[in-house]
């Protein structure tokens, strides 16, 4: 029997600042034997927990596309204990990991739509691994649009890779802050107000959206008013987590536990949790 | 087998005892090694449980030193302190902690060579409860 | 059926204990629980129930999981001695099959709960004196179930009644069990029977599901929270509640990972660290224990997880009564 | 005791129906028997809910620091009058927030002592003035009220409360010759192993639920040390060593707030003889500042002052 409490040991590959405010960091990590590499099988959506030896453990999405075969890619906002200690690690350090853990977005049920993804703050990390993998297999998907939004240019995710996506021609990228610097040239406000703006087509669509509570609170109204059915919006939970597995019981929401049964939903499933999210 | 040294953890108060601890430094007295000290603003900085999580840790003995009343540095650090000590003190002799376990000191600046004395005498006194077995912690973290 | 003497089932607990590990009821300052025996004479039968539920032996309330040293998984917990559960109530045997379907369902096995139960024979001694408290009969249960057990002691005076439930519990059986005579099995029934018509309480769950599911956001769980303590002696003393933290206790390269029990009734079981907290107040979790107890449990495993033990009404520091909690919410 | 209930009910009923306060805490009938269970009557109509009798154990003070700004009227017995004192002394109430429905206490009835005390179930109480008749299937017994008082109404000496707005009931003689800490003073005659093994054997039946914390008016603290992640001060698991922190810094947090209600003790399912630590904790208090707590509104909690004067002769001074 596998025990699903031990983590995987893996080491930290590279690590980069991702923010101005130097809170966000990403961590490529990599396996340390081919065995677990090979049985790692993960969709984007689905998180690892990250153990740290005599630190503990705390969820984090894998920010990484599966097709990223050197790397799994997580990004750390520096808040607890957990992750101040991600966040001294350096290059070569050792660490484990519990996954891949919960689902993922329904890529079966999006292939051949239009896909509107929308992420606000340090919650792009998933919604980086679905653009990544959403572009690998590009042809099967009809227009995708992504709109994201920071609170200021400095801090946005994987600033390199978003200029890339604007430079493609398949793909509609609005990158918005809610403060612009001397550099900025592009959109200023926040993601709702983007969203009633760039008015995506609810046609043969699904969103996916991941952010602050608040930024969800106010785009939810704004996609329902485009005309996006409730179960045709995707999004991500949140929740305390210990054991990754639907078993500590504080990641639940009715009957569903966010960490086995999510932390994927759509709005038309959320509308029958209570709201204790 | 020679006998374990006891270890000792000092707290010392910035303004005072430590510069007493200083003073005993640099005019050359010895004293025994087996203190480790930490150094706090004020003796009323010390939380009781920072002495219980020295004892749990495997601490011998600790010793809290700060300056004669009156002399504190924020004019009333050490009378409040002496309060919360007193309880503490008598607690822990109450559930059944050697006496000597915690121990307390005025010490000024200038007793440089009291300080090497205060530290004798408890580092004698807690050679002779031995090594500490209760409050410890039992797989050692 | 078989029988055996109050003597001989001494004698045959103390053979047990050279290849067993026998946990039984013991007699601390008044308060029982099950802890590891070393002779017959540890043991108190003459008990009501157990403080502490004995879902401890399968899910004690701190249990390293595995330990560790610069990095590397030095040991995972395991337990390789056999180990008998001995004189447990139907009631607790009961809660033991719920905590099945949270650790060994189809999902993700928990390896420390199911090596321990693994490695358990569970021998039950029937209940003959329920107290007030205790509802068994209205979750399906009755003071001589024989769910979950291996074997069931049905205590007629002088001598055990032995009903043999499964093969893992016929093979720890010795000459010394013989057949009980067609008088005693009678006897026995007589007891069962009598003892079962002594418990008073009844509870009805039927509907309370349903009930509940409209219930979320009543102004009931408001009045029902006022009084609480949000203190956890009804999660910890429960036999089915199985909530827990994971923690490490670590000291430079050496350290090991732990896990405690945890209960809904604290504010910080769902404090993010972010300071969000999805149920801030006494009221919500207040909420979360009895519906998951009542709703959300039946919804995942089509049945309550109660058992009717009576511990949290006994032991209640403000004797809030889970029986008139169901009836008000039916009522409500 | 039908009086003081009846009297209750009336002033609770007026109360309300004046507007006066927004709910009233006082004790119902307990779903056990020798037990009563705290209510919160918001309601005129719910006023008959209100009893009191020789049951009704907990202190009630224990809810006042989560009502946030309503008025609320409180049963109090001397000791919940004393940790309302404290309490507003503390900072943490106001008193113009309470309406103290004051009680002379003729102290509460020790039930698990009774029940250990009869073969079976009890099945029926009725309590008489100074008697308490318990039936079970197959005994009948009568208990003598005064003899089986918790033990800390044994030793109290202030049954009458202290503070009242309202005061139901003639008030009650004191115990003035009790001595409060004899069973402390006993215990320190004791051998320091002995001492040790004593306290250890307590602390290692704890299952940390807390509910000593929780029924304790004066443990208000917003985050408790035990619970603190940052520093974390201790582990949640069952280490003995980690239990005894837990009891000492618990014992210790209560200088000069504990007014020995004995709450903590029996809210504690493993019936924990927490009373011994308080109990030092409240003398030393006395002995060293010479302070009781939840007396009198105008000396402020002994930890939060000092006196020059104050004894230090467990300190090394040099002299």
């Amino acid at each position: 029997m596998r025990n699903p409490y031990l983590p995987i040991p893996v080491k930290v590959k590279k690590t980069f600042i991702e923010s101005e405010d130097r809170m966000l960091k990403t961590l490529d990590l990599i396996f340390l034997n081919k065995e677990n590499k090979e049985n790692f099988k993960f969709m984007p959506g689905q998180f690892c927990e990250i153990s740290l030896w005599g630190k503990g453990e705390a969820p984090f999405g894998i920010a990484s596309s599966p097709l990223e075969k050197d790397y799994l890619r997580f990004t750390v906002n520096r808040v607890g204990i957990v992750t101040t200690a991600l966040h001294y690690l350096k290059e070569g350090d050792g660490l484990g990991i519990r996954g891949p853990l919960g689902n993922y977005y329904p890529i079966e049920l999006f292939k051949g739509k239009n896909i509107v993804i929308i992420g606000g703050g340090f919650a792009f990390t998933t919604l980086r691994a679905l653009t990544k993998y959403l572009l690998a297999y590009r042809e099967d998907f009809k227009d995708i649009t992504i709109i994201y939004g920071a609170r200021t240019p400095g801090m946005l995710l994987y600033k390199e890779e978003l200029k890339e996506w604007e430079r493609r021609e398949d793909l509609k990228v609005c990158i918005t802050v809610d403060k612009g610097d001397k550099g900025w040239q592009g959109l200023v406000g926040f993601v709702p107000t983007i969203i009633e703006r760039k008015a995506p087509s609810p046609e043969d669509a699904y969103a996916v959206i991941c952010g602050p509570p608040i930024m969800i609170k106010f785009t939810l109204p704004k996609l329902i008013a485009l005309g996006f059915p409730p179960e045709r919006i995707y999004t991500s939970l949140e929740m305390r987590m210990k054991c990754g597995i639907g078993k500590c019981g504080r990641c639940n929401i009715g009957r569903f536990y966010v960490c086995k049964d999510g932390p994927v939903f759509n709005y038309a499933q959320l509308e029958k949790l209570p709201k204790e999210y | 087998m020679r006998e374990k040294e006891p270890k000792i953890l000092a707290f010392l108060c910035n303004w005072c005892s430590y510069a007493g601890a200083d003073l005993a430094g640099v005019s050359r007295i010895q004293y025994p090694p087996n203190v480790r000290v930490i150094r706090v603003p004020c003796s009323s900085r010390i939380n009781p449980l920072f002495i219980l999580k020295a004892l749990q840790q495997g601490i011998d003995g600790v010793l809290v030193a700060g300056c004669h009343p009156g002399d504190c540095h924020y004019i009333s650090g050490n009378y409040v302190a002496r309060r919360k000590f007193a309880i503490i003190k008598s607690l822990l002799e109450y559930i059944g902690v050697e006496k000597d376990r915690v121990q307390f000191a005025w010490i000024s600046a200038a007793e440089g060579a009291r300080f090497a004395q205060v530290i004798k005498k408890v580092t004698e006194k807690v050679r002779r409860l031995g090594p500490i077995e209760k409050l410890v912690k039992t797989r050692g973290i | 059926m078989k029988k055996i003497s109050k003597e001989d089932m001494n004698r045959f607990i103390q053979s047990l204990l050279s290849d067993y590990t026998v946990y039984a009821p013991v007699n601390i300052d008044g308060i029982f629980s099950f802890k590891p025996i070393t002779n017959f004479q540890g043991i108190d039968l003459n008990y009501q129930n157990s403080k502490k539920p004995p879902k401890e032996i399968f899910f004690p309330q701190s249990e390293t999981m595995f330990e560790y040293e610069k990095g590397k998984v030095t040991s995972a917990e395991k337990v390789s001695r056999k180990r008998i559960l001995l004189g447990i109530r139907p009631c607790d045997a009961k809660a033991n099959l719920l905590l099945d379907n949270v650790f060994a369902g189809e999902d993700y096995q928990d390896v420390y709960y199911i090596n321990k139960r693994e490695n358990t024979i569970i021998i039950g001694l029937g209940c003959r004196r329920p107290l007030s408290t205790c509802f068994c009969t209205s979750f399906g249960g009755s003071p001589f179930s024989r769910d979950g057990l291996d074997i069931l002691l049905i205590d007629i005076g002088n001598k055990y009644i032995v009903d043999v439930v499964t093969d893992k519990g016929k093979e720890i059986l010795t000459d010394k069990f013989t057949e009980a005579s067609e008088e005693e099995v009678k006897l026995a029934e007589k007891i069962k029977r009598e003892t079962e018509k002594r418990i008073k309480s009844e509870v009805k769950i039927e509907g309370v599901k349903e009930k509940l599911d409209t219930m979320f956001e009543s102004p009931f769980w408001d009045k029902l929270s006022e009084r609480c303590l949000r203190c956890a002696v009804c999660s910890y003393l429960c036999p089915t509640c199985h909530c827990f933290d994971i923690a490490d206790e670590a000291k430079d390269s050496q350290g090991r990972r732990i896990r405690n029990w945890d209960s809904c009734m604290f504010p910080l079981f769902t404090l993010q660290t972010s300071g969000h907290n999805p149920r801030p107040t006494d009221k919500e979790r207040m909420r979360q224990r009895v519906m998951h107890k009542f709703n959300y449990f039946i919804g995942n495993y089509k049945r309550a997880a109660c058992v009717g033990c009576g511990r949290c009404i006994l032991n209640c520091p403000v004797n809030i009564d889970i029986r008139k909690v169901l009836k008000e919410i039916l009522t409500s | 005791m039908q009086e003081v209930q009846r009297k209750i009910r009336e002033k609770a009923r007026n109360l309300l129906l004046a507007g006066s306060v927004d709910f009233v805490i006082g004790f119902e009938e307990g779903a056990l028997l020798l037990r009563a269970s705290p209510v919160f009557i918001h309601k005129e109509n719910d006023v008959e809910k209100l009893i009191w009798d020789s049951f009704c154990e907990n202190n009630l003070a224990a809810y006042l620091t989560k009502i946030g700004n309503k008025r609320v009227a409180v049963v109090a017995k001397g000791c919940d009058s004393r940790s309302i004192v404290a309490l507003i002394v503390e900072g943490q109430i106001k008193r113009e927030q309470i309406v103290v429905i004051g009680i002379p206490c003729q102290g509460m009835i020790d039930r698990r002592r009774i029940e250990k005390e009869v073969e079976g179930e009890i099945l029926e109480v009725k309590e008489k003035s100074d008697e308490i008749l318990v039936k079970g299937d197959s005994f009948e017994k009568v208990f003598k009220k005064e003899d089986y008082l918790y033990p800390s109404c044994r030793t109290c000496k202030h049954h009458n409360p202290v503070i009242s707005d309202i005061l139901i009931g003639k008030e009650v003689k004191e115990r003035a010759q009790v001595d409060e800490y004899a069973e402390v003073d006993e215990y320190e005659k004791k051998s320091v192993d002995e001492r040790w093994d004593y306290f250890n054997k307590e602390v290692n039946k704890c299952i940390r639920c807390y509910a000593c914390r929780q029924a304790c008016p004066m443990c208000y603290c917003e985050e408790c040390f035990v619970d603190n992640s940052y520093p974390r001060w201790l582990e949640k698991g069952l280490d003995s060593s980690d239990l005894a922190v837990w009891h000492i810094i618990r014992a210790y947090h209560q200088a000069g707030r504990c007014v020995d209600c004995g709450s903590c003790e029996r809210a504690c399912p493993m019936e924990i003889n927490l009373r011994f630590l308080t109990k030092k904790i409240n003398k030393e208090v006395k002995n060293y500042f010479n302070f009781k707590t939840g007396l009198d509104f105008a000396i402020p909690p002994p930890l939060a002052t000092f006196n020059v004067e104050d004894r230090q002769d467990f300190i090394d001074s040099g002299e």
